[in-house]
């Protein structure tokens, strides 16, 4: 393993270097994966059957929550990255904590959105428009899910196992993946939220 | 030079063929739409033939020109980087080729979801197809008739074909009259077509739909407009009228023979409202999305019986 | 302390709770449906831009180049795919 | 017994539980043989637990072959059943599910492989590499593959085949008109593929990206290596679209959604639309790699550097982008009007420039060459007449008023296989026989193989030209039967004739395999066809390390430079090499994937659940697993380099 000093820790070796372009290419893969969500969300819009439409479930407050603590945490993970390259371990794990703390805050709130709607009977099978509803959001939300536990196993390996080249290049992926979500929250919040309740 | 016999012979066949004594169903159109799709189908054929022996031609001369067996053991191919001049021909030829196809192909396209050419004066006859497993149903709402698995036309007025399904997607295809339509579950489509003269024509479901997918086809007559009124009276004098209860044992999976029905199953089952791909819908397509509500929920009725 | 609160990362925050307020017009105010659907494009699209930019340090390796082209061959691909399905099956329907 | 109900095979007869029969005793005879022969420490130490970019190629190419020859069954079974009118070989049911699932097995389970192994096997060696980005990455993409496959290929056998077409189009592949699981199979099996396939993409972008060796800049790669790029590029961003539309469907069937269901605000349509959002760039996804094979064959016989290298590179990335764009003219007769029609129409023809422009490209090349007609050349100089033809029908099929004569009949069955066949398949086979020596040693016989170009072609052009004109006289596709006094009789005929001689041919091939490792001298050197690129360059057979020193890289044909013109490729010492260690974990990773597929597909949710906790497991373990590979010293280096030089 040839160590390159004059790069931060997460770039310094060929591997890590690798691992990052390798996930980039496969958040270009995401966006095409929620464009294919979105694609379907669009068509399904209007097609409600006999369930409600998006302007009788919407709420705007839980929504707007979930909206401020999800750019919270996308926040607080840039300054977990910051922290680590000034090679700050105890400032980075509280940005990482801070983060997931958020994050499972956004999930509550969806988890009582996603109980709201299926007691205002717009569950998984009801019609096409919430079929497709629910699947967008869970997707995003599974994603949010696995990155809690993705997150939580990085910051467990921080703490053992200190910051090396390959606990730097983890966490660094994981800042890339959480930002992304955040990017496709905010697409979810004005293109499903908002243009639905406009 | 086998390479070369065999392709020959290989044109020489198919033009045969093409050109042959039994003209093939689509180069034989019987209507005006159909009509429009030969003709294309025949000028594309004839410009592509030029591009395929253009293509045979050069690559012929190349093998026998430069087969290592005709150079001199210590020939050394040149190292050759591209030129501009020639890859442009390249591009260009191939664009302006594009081009006269993507002006024919849109301008046919037009013409073939409007009313035929030289029929626009006229009222069409509109006929509701709804095709269930394997089955076509043929609803004539103006003249209250309804028949299963055949259709009768007037010659010489436009055809609207109203299409829809209950069930798998299928496609509703005459192909001496014109090209084929899907008929769908949630909306209906429009195909418009028109015979030229009186005659028998053969039809059916050109997408696959299940185990009963081959035979799913029904006759065409087409016939003057005397006889077509005489059909029609002659229908309302012996035919029993249809019932719902006679429509949903009907639409039970099978094969049926022909048979005929006063009444239109449309009465008591419609079609669904959205309205899609018919020049004139424009306007009631955006009317569509809203009735979409009502029409699910009238559609699932349908479907409980079945 | 300071040192852990880059400027750049603050002020790109902020920038986002303001796209976001800004966004928000939509619901709260009556505005017609291009003019909300043009708010929410711009503040989604700039807010996207800034979480890649300020955020994942898109452009800070050599491979800026061929990440920037992944992720805009990626957005043309999307939009080609929702706007051709949307013509297909509301616009020209 | 009702749980062991659903096993069986909803539409029994005597083929089906021959094959069953069949199956079993080649499991239990290739389980006992290798318990027989003691070769199962090899087997796991070697294979199933490889990381080797080479080995992994191997392993797809064998997948490939494999599911080749189920699918070509699957193709001989049509022809026959059509070969005479009102013909009663196969039911109808069987008849649906035949050709359902020989749609499905020859572009994911056969194409895709054979592709996978060209990426594996060649790409890496071509641009100097030692291995691929992520190796280990590329073992779970194998075998998720692999298990996907097998998951779809024991349908037939239990619970039944999936029988709504390749394209599986809703409503009739839901739960009120496919009733048995076959369609679940459907979804889940190529689900778990696909996922194999999208991680290969991401694979080999960064390691194309990334891993170039020395002085090779972008427009110096091969031109092989381009086209996988490419390729993988398309995957990348289409495949997801795939995995999103695959999880409707198996909502659908399994969780009651209501995306494609009749009423209650469901599309049909929907699924064909995503259905050909991936599938169109699916066709890119396989036949530029077959053009970039063709590239190097036809720059390699003719003797020549390729003509108009930077065309080619442009016209790829313009076909890359288009790909997207034409997804519609699979059913222009959906309904919608002549606008979408029109913008996806011209789209479609304007695909034909680029893929015309690799076609001159070619004939160029031939120019002023010293053409040499090796088995290799001759698929090559076969392609391009046929290809030509197929190209030509499918810009007919692209004007869209047209269109809705050609949809559906065989017509356009013509054409796909027409465009796929020359491409693809002889791109594949004239590849292979042209990669073989580099794999195993040996050439594989010419005379023979010649044979089997000519056979090939011969009954291609009998199978499938009478197809365009019982298209063009309204034979519909998908049909099981007709009658005679629809006249098409005859020519179905012709193409089962034709069908039978492809199959000799394939024999031939088979035979070709058998006979050269037991004849074909074994002395043949590094470079026997004396080859231009970088694979050339190295051993044969190819050490772990692929090269012992970095290649040194000037121009888009560095081997042929250093034979010619002197440019020394390899310079610098021997240093000790770093190499990815073997796992197991792929493979294990990949076994509770098949489990957990299966009991998806029969709905058994204890055992899903468990098995997708499993996933999870591996997925943690690998996480917090060390891992850093391991150094070959300069001694073994040296020692292999000398061996592998006296085996010349």
């Amino acid at each position: 393993m040839k160590i390159d000093h004059s790069l931060p820790l997460e770039y310094s070796t060929e591997e890590n270097r690798l691992k990052i372009f390798g996930f980039w290419i496969f958040l270009g893969a995401e966006i095409m994966l929620f464009a294919t969500l979105f694609t379907s969300y669009f068509v399904y819009e209007h097609r409600t059957g006999n369930g409600p439409s998006g302007a009788e479930i919407f709420e705007i407050t839980p929504v707007l929550m979930e909206t401020i603590l999800l750019l919270a945490s996308s926040f607080t993970i840039g300054l977990g990255i910051h922290a680590m390259r000034l090679g700050k371990q105890k400032a980075m794990m509280t940005f990482f904590s801070v983060t997931l703390v958020l994050g499972l805050g956004f999930l509550g709130f969806e988890i009582f959105e996603f109980v709201t709607y299926i007691h205002e009977g717009a569950g998984l099978s009801t019609s096409g428009f919430t079929s497709m509803l629910l699947t967008t959001l869970g997707t995003h939300g599974l994603h949010v899910t696995f990155g809690f536990f993705w997150g939580l196993s990085i910051i467990l390996q921080v703490k053992k196992r200190g910051l090396t080249p390959e606990t730097a290049n983890k966490s660094f992926i994981f800042s890339l993946y959480w930002h992304f979500l955040d990017v496709v929250w905010i697409f979810i919040f004005s293109f499903i939220y908002l243009k639905g309740m406009m | 030079m086998k390479l070369k016999w065999a392709l020959l012979a290989m044109i020489f066949t198919v033009a045969a063929v093409l050109s042959g004594c039994e003209p093939l169903l689509v180069l034989d159109p019987k209507g005006p739409q159909a009509k429009v799709q030969a003709d294309d189908i025949m000028l594309s054929i004839w410009i592509m033939s030029g591009i395929v022996i253009a293509v045979f031609a050069i690559l012929v001369f190349v093998l026998v020109k430069y087969r290592a067996s005709k150079q001199s053991a210590d020939y050394e191919p040149p190292h050759i980087e591209g030129n501009m001049l020639v890859e442009a021909i390249c591009i260009g030829v191939p664009i302006i080729i594009v081009i006269f196809l993507s002006v024919m192909s849109v301008k046919s396209n037009y013409e073939v979801e409007a009313t035929p050419k030289g029929y626009e004066g006229q009222e069409p006859v509109v006929i509701y197809a709804s095709s269930s497993n394997w089955k076509w149903h043929f609803s004539y709402p103006e003249e209250g008739i309804e028949t299963v698995n055949y259709v009768n036309i007037p010659a010489g007025r436009p055809l609207e074909f109203k299409l829809y399904s209950y069930g798998p997607i299928t496609s509703f295809w005459i192909p001496q009259l014109g090209g084929q339509k899907y008929a769908m579950a949630d909306m209906v489509t429009t195909l418009h077509l028109a015979a030229d003269e009186p005659g028998e024509l053969m039809g059916r479901n050109a997408n696959f739909s299940g185990a009963g997918f081959a035979e799913n086809t029904f006759d065409v007559q087409a016939m003057s407009q005397t006889d077509f009124d005489k059909w029609v009276k002659e229908v309302h004098d012996t035919a029993k009228p249809i019932t719902e209860e006679k429509f949903n044992e009907l639409l039970q999976p099978g094969h049926l023979g022909r048979s005929t029905y006063t009444g239109t199953h449309l009465e008591f089952s419609p079609a669904p409202e959205h309205n899609h791909g018919s020049a004139d819908s424009d306007k009631d397509s955006e009317e569509g999305e809203h009735h979409h509500e009502s029409s699910d929920s009238e559609k699932e009725t349908d479907h409980s019986h079945h | 302390m300071k040192e852990l609160f880059p400027i750049k990362q603050v002020m790109g925050f902020a920038f986002s709770l303001i796209l976001t307020a800004v966004a928000l017009l939509v619901y709260f105010l009556d505005m017609s449906f291009t003019a909300g659907i043009t708010i929410l494009l711009v503040t989604a699209f700039i807010q996207a831009g800034l979480q890649l930019v300020v955020f994942m340090h898109a452009g800070e390796t050599e491979d800026k180049g061929a990440i920037y082209s992944n992720v805009y061959f990626g957005i043309l691909v999307a939009l080609v795919t929702i706007f051709g399905t949307l013509l297909i099956f509301v616009w020209d329907m | 017994m009702d749980f062991f109900d659903r096993f069986a095979v909803p539409h029994p007869s005597f083929l089906i539980y021959a094959s069953m029969v069949a199956i079993g005793l080649t499991v239990i005879a290739v389980l006992v043989g290798i318990t027989y022969f003691k070769k199962w420490d090899y087997l796991w130490r070697e294979w199933l637990t490889t990381v080797d970019h080479k080995r992994i190629g191997i392993m797809y190419l064998i997948s490939a072959l494999l599911m080749l020859f189920r699918g070509g069954v699957d193709a001989i079974m049509l022809r026959a059943q059509l070969a005479i009118p009102d013909n009663k070989l196969l039911e109808s049911q069987h008849y649906n599910e035949v050709f359902s699932t020989h749609g499905v097995v020859m572009i994911l389970f056969m194409a895709m492989p054979f592709i996978m192994f060209f990426f594996n096997f060649v790409v890496p060696l071509q641009i100097g590499a030692r291995d691929v980005a992520f190796p280990r990455l590329n073992a779970i993409s194998f075998w998720l593959f692999f298990m996907g496959a097998m998951l779809f290929n024991i349908s037939f056998v239990i619970g039944g085949s999936p029988d709504a077409g390749w394209t599986s189009y809703f409503p009739l592949a839901g739960n009120d008109f496919s009733t048995s699981v076959g369609s679940n199979y459907y979804m889940i099996a190529i689900q778990i593929a696909g996922i194999g396939t999208l991680m290969t993409g991401i694979n080999f972008i960064t390691t194309i990206f990334k891993m170039r060796a020395p002085g090779m800049k972008l427009m110096q790669m091969p031109m092989f290596t381009w086209s996988a790029l490419i390729s993988n590029l398309i995957i990348v961003f289409a495949f997801p679209v795939l995995t999103v539309l695959l999880a409707m469907g198996t909502m659908d069937r399994l969780f009651d959604t209501k995306f494609f269901a009749i009423g209650d605000g469901g599309s049909d349509m929907l699924w064909a639309n995503l259905f050909w959002v991936w599938g169109h760039p699916e066709v890119y996804i396989l036949i530029l790699p077959a053009f970039g094979l063709f590239s190097e064959i036809i720059s390699t016989f003719a003797r020549r550097n390729l003509y108009g290298y930077k065309s080619m590179v442009a016209s790829m990335v313009v076909i890359s982008a288009f790909s997207f764009f034409v997804w519609a003219h699979h059913f222009f007769t959906m309904g919608q009007g002549a606008l979408a029609n029109s913008f996806f129409s011209i789209t479609t023809m304007a695909i034909a420039v680029p893929t015309g422009v690799k076609i001159f490209n070619w004939l160029f090349t031939l120019w002023k060459g010293k053409i040499e007609f090796t088995t290799p050349m001759l698929y090559a100089m076969h392609f391009l007449p046929l290809f030509t033809l197929g190209g030509v029908t499918g810009v007919m099929l692209a004007m869209s008023a047209a269109d809705y004569q050609y949809h559906n009949t065989m017509f356009l069955v013509a054409h796909f296989h027409n465009v796929i066949i020359p491409g693809v398949v002889y791109a594949m086979l004239g590849g292979l026989t042209y990669y073989w020596p580099k794999m195993f040693g040996f050439m594989l016989n010419e005379r023979i193989g010649k044979w089997t170009v000519w056979l090939m072609s011969i009954g291609f052009v009998l199978a499938f030209i009478p197809m365009y004109i019982t298209g063009l006289d309204g034979q519909a596709r998908r049909m099981y039967t007709y009658s005679e006094a629809t006249g098409f009789g005859p020519l179905n005929m012709v193409a089962f004739i034709g069908a039978g001689i492809m199959a000799i041919s394939f024999a031939l091939l088979v035979y070709n395999i058998y006979y050269s490792v037991r004849y074909s001298p074994r002395n043949i050197g590094n470079d026997p066809w004396n080859a231009r690129t970088l694979e050339w360059a190295t051993h044969t057979p190819v050490p772990e390390y692929n090269f012992a020193v970095m290649p040194q890289v000037k121009s888009t044909e560095a081997f042929w430079d250093a034979k010619k013109n002197g440019h020394e490729i390899f310079k610098g010492k021997i240093e000790k090499i770093h190499m990815p260690n073997s796992s197991g974990l792929p493979f294990i990773m990949s076994c509770i994937f098949f489990v957990f597929g299966f009991s998806m597909i029969f709905s058994i949710w204890p055992l899903a659940i468990i098995s997708l906790l499993g996933i999870l497991g591996c997925l943690v373990y690998r996480s917090f697993e060390k891992d850093h590979g391991h150094y070959i010293p300069v001694e073994e280096i040296e020692e292999t380099e000398t061996k592998l030089r006296g085996a010349k």
